[in-house]
């Protein structure tokens, strides 16, 4: 059974609009949706609000074209191949940008109490850190925090009434519009099968009221039907689904192709000033679609990233020095 | 395998600080471990004196055992051999649950209390640099019975005050007030200790529980406890120095650079002179 | 690598206390841990408090051999084969147990809590019920609540501070002494995988102080760990294994058995009264171990049981009137 | 397919109660299913008029589309062609979330403003008989859009209060005063709607959402509105009857006795004259 959920990368983007709340699966440089965040550059979408479990190469991307407004978040850089995010920085030493901090556990329950409809989780973690610290609650020093899809407080402090546990930290629900998310496998009917560690994605799929799920291959539902303990995220929860090979690159798949270490690499080092972003992206965004990219990337460089079937990961990258 | 101690031309400072951290790890213990040199101690912990420690890495590998070494913890060489592979939501609930023994961290500043952060440096509403984040800091040493930091020791990096409390000390800020107190008043059932040492490239550092400040506990070769206390911008108690870092074992450097980083992608060899 | 998990039958129902509370995996009639509840039959254990998710057949034959105190859950019966729980019925009757109703979600999201060392969650179920009627909190009105494995409340009420979503019921997280779960397959050194629906084994088996898992098979810890992505619950989770074929009996296992129907619907019929519960447990549990039990039920009966290894049911099974 | 309405003597009240269930499902909805004579109902809505509706059995199988019908919503026959099987907390979270538009539920006792019962008879603290407890009956109803009841009538049952509001209807109580108020005002974004129907043996009744209160939509043949009004202990609104309700056709009656329950284990046949 064919549901019509599938669309172009083109019209994908297209779902995404000025201004839009937009999260990501993944995890740093594992998993992420970037031929959609290239086609999101190529469209010059404005004013976007990334709420991130984590951040990574998509962030620095998103933020040096200039598209996002305000980055809530925890982390942001490359791993092993650029040590923090040069992009966002940069537009946070300019004031070009609102970045507001939680730690990684704290964003990772926000996403948890919006897959669970809840407007908030409870957690003991970061307590005494200046990330709770009330001066620094960027959005309400901004004026942005009208309680609808922007919590009313960055957070609130509470005591469990319950076991005497002592204080506890109110984190608010992370309400997206859209979640993007790039995966090995999704059937017709939008069923997704994650091999491998599934990050955060299950929750983002569910916290987002529209969710799009690119793929390495879109597959007969049925196949994925047979072993329905073998799936990750519901048919129901995902709107809209694109066929994209190799679509997370330069990041990584597991068991599909490695990181890219040398293009994250080479990003990294060419995209400190706003020039260098911008010599980049002409270089590899612009005038380019996503096959057109492939090419450029070249057989040779693909072949040497795929990964070993058996192994998962690619015996053929050189990770060192 | 041999259990002697190398001689100094024979291991580089990364070798030093990977040997000093592998011997935070006790046995059977559960530890959580970030990307990059934490990652390599942890495993040669379980290669050596470690062989039951369980892993687990913060993108939801648990109990891994990487016949590789991973380049980040969302690897998919984490998972090879691994217990579960999952996600956040279960690395997360089990650190909270209080599974987790160890952490190991780093830091881009540190203070007295063994205070880190990781987010800015200047004031964090005008800042001078925009670091990475947060990241898993807070929440590992916040979950964990134990953290060691791994840190380059720069004057302006061991400071008075840290621009931005990433990750709680000893010693934290009860909000919304702000006023200081110590990490157990504030953590109530979550208490369950806190930072236990800073390796940093001079030498080991500790911390008293009680007045939770830290002090010198060994110095790496070649460094005096008045030399190192010239490096830290506050006062550092050098009372209770115990010797001098011991150096890697040859068991250990042969672990480090032919089984576990042979491609240096973490620890560099040192080339013979 | 061995991990001295290995136990008994009997050792493990040693572990289980005169007042230890408990819990179990399973749905209703199917995985539940019921050579293990036998065991706790023939050792007389007293005094049990139960924190189940859902009740079941477990559920009636410990009541009714009187090894509990205090159920703690939303439901009890035997689906098809046994509309009520006629034991726990006739003991509230007659006071002779306590009973601590919540609805099923906020049994499972105590256990969520409890799995993520949550003192407490956050839902907008069950509102306006009885259920949150104060008069009616029953470890209250006993006077157990303690604050320590009991929490203080049963519940409390707030309202959603970030986005105005109003009434919401603060529930208290599970705590429990005890977990045993029944699956298919444990490695040695504690991995679970459960095939099919996991129900919600893996929020009990982390809300338990201490883990154990009865399982079909013991298989090698290194077979499990070939497909990590494939696993349910993780080797540290699960303090002690025991290897206990056909161990759900009378409930069924996904893959492997069908519930016994017949048999079920036999102890409702003959436990509506203590004397028929006795009767039944003379004929069934005292004076066997498992493998007595297993000799009793007889060949022919398993066999029918059996699960089609396609189908992952019986296709030989009466269902039907 | 013959699509003609059966004659009387061709069906039995379970069949007939089977089919008004059925049609209350629309095309394309996600429907929460509990065990039993509902989950009939909506494998039959599928099979006829509502070929795209999603199924989610409480125990954790999302979208699922057994071949043949489970005996329980934990029976492995559930998981054949699902999306997903996975848990609880998945089935209670995308239930709280918002994507359930139909819950099919059951009772022992309904008031008139569809407060159900199915924890005791008599006083809670002194209960006459203790019945299942709430199961997911409460959860279902208070996260789905629309919640059909599927109850036996008897007077009793269909009572002026109820002995414990297990299930949330139209007015509620307003913990912890206790207070009567409309569901609106108590669930806030949590509400979504509430009882839509309720299908008893003598017939199908409906709620004024404004006023909360139920009343009498349609009649099963040989039944007046007088004479089901003489069933209610409340007194029943019998100025909006539409008419009969509608019997099973020969389709339907083809799909629930030769294709979904042959093994009559929900739904007995009926003999023959």
């Amino acid at each position: 059974m064919s549901s019509g959920k599938r669309i172009t990368l083109q019209q994908a983007a297209e779902i995404v609009k000025n201004g839009s709340s937009l999260t990501f699966s993944g995890f740093t440089i594992w998993r992420r949706p970037f031929a959609l965040v290239y086609e999101l550059i190529r469209q010059r979408r404005k004013g976007l609000h990334l709420i991130e479990v984590n951040g990574g190469p998509q962030t620095e991307f998103l933020v040096g074209a200039g598209c996002v407004d305000i980055w809530e978040s925890c982390w942001v850089g490359h791993e092993l191949y650029g040590k923090y995010g040069a992009n966002l920085s940069r537009k946070v030493g300019n004031k070009e940008i609102l970045v507001e901090d939680y730690s990684h556990a704290e964003m990772l329950f926000r996403f948890s109490a919006a897959a669970s409809g809840a407007p908030y989780a409870v957690t003991q973690t970061a307590l005494g850190t200046d990330i709770h610290n009330p001066a620094y609650d960027t959005l309400g020093n901004a004026g942005l925090r009208d309680g609808r899809r922007i919590p009313k407080h960055k957070y609130r402090f509470t005591e469990d009434p319950f076991f005497g546990a002592g204080a506890q930290v109110m984190v608010p629900a992370a309400k997206v519009d859209v979640a993007i998310l790039c995966v090995q496998q999704v059937g017709e009917e939008g069923t997704v099968r994650v091999n491998g560690q599934f990050y955060s994605d299950p929750e983002v799929a569910r916290a987002a009221d529209v969710t799009i799920v690119m793929a390495e291959e879109i597959v007969p539902e049925e196949y994925l039907r047979r072993d329905s303990d073998l799936n990750t995220i519901t048919s129901f929860e995902v709107d809209h689904i694109v066929e994209v090979p190799f679509g997370a690159h330069p990041t990584g798949m597991f068991g599909r192709y490695d990181v890219d270490g040398a293009f994250l690499k080479d990003f990294y080092t060419r995209t400190r000033t706003q020039e260098g972003f911008d010599d980049f992206a002409k270089e590899w965004i612009h005038g380019l679609d996503h096959l057109g990219y492939l090419e450029k990337l070249g057989w040779p460089k693909m072949l040497n990233l795929k990964a070993n079937t058996a192994l998962k990961y690619s015996t053929g990258v050189k990770r060192g020095q | 395998m041999n259990k002697e101690f190398a001689k100094p031309e024979e291991y580089g400072l990364a070798d030093l600080l990977c040997c000093a951290a592998s011997r935070e790890v006790q046995d059977n213990e559960i530890v959580f471990a970030g990307t990059g040199l934490p990652m390599v101690a942890i495993m040669l912990a379980q290669k050596t004196h470690a062989p039951n420690l369980k892993l687990i890495f913060e993108a939801g590998t648990l109990d891994g055992r990487p016949p590789e070494i991973p380049t980040s913890v969302g690897d998919a060489r984490c998972e090879m051999g691994a217990s579960r592979s999952s996600g956040l939501h279960d690395a997360f609930s089990i650190a909270q649950r209080g599974y987790v023994d160890l952490g190991f961290l780093g830091g881009a500043e540190v203070d007295q209390y063994g205070n880190v952060n990781t987010t800015c440096i200047g004031d964090y509403l005008n800042p001078e640099l925009r670091l990475t984040g947060s990241g898993g800091n807070p929440d590992i040493n916040s979950f964990a019975k134990r953290t060691v930091f791994i840190m380059v020791h720069e004057k302006r990096r061991f400071t008075e005050q840290v621009s931005y409390i990433t990750s709680p000390g000893w010693r934290v800020r009860n909000w919304p007030g702000g006023e200081t107190v110590h990490r157990r008043e504030l953590y109530g059932a979550a208490y369950r200790g806190g930072p236990s040492a800073v390796i940093s490239t001079l030498g080991v550092f500790r911390f008293d529980e009680e007045s939770g400040r830290i002090y010198l506990d060994t110095c790496h070769a070649g460094n005096t406890p008045e030399q190192i206390r010239d490096m830290c911008q506050f006062d550092l108690d050098i009372t209770r120095v115990s010797g001098e870092t011991l150096p890697p074992t040859r068991e250990e450097l042969h672990f480090i650079h032919e089984v576990l980083d042979p491609e240096q992608i973490f620890i560099p060899k040192v080339k013979p002179k």
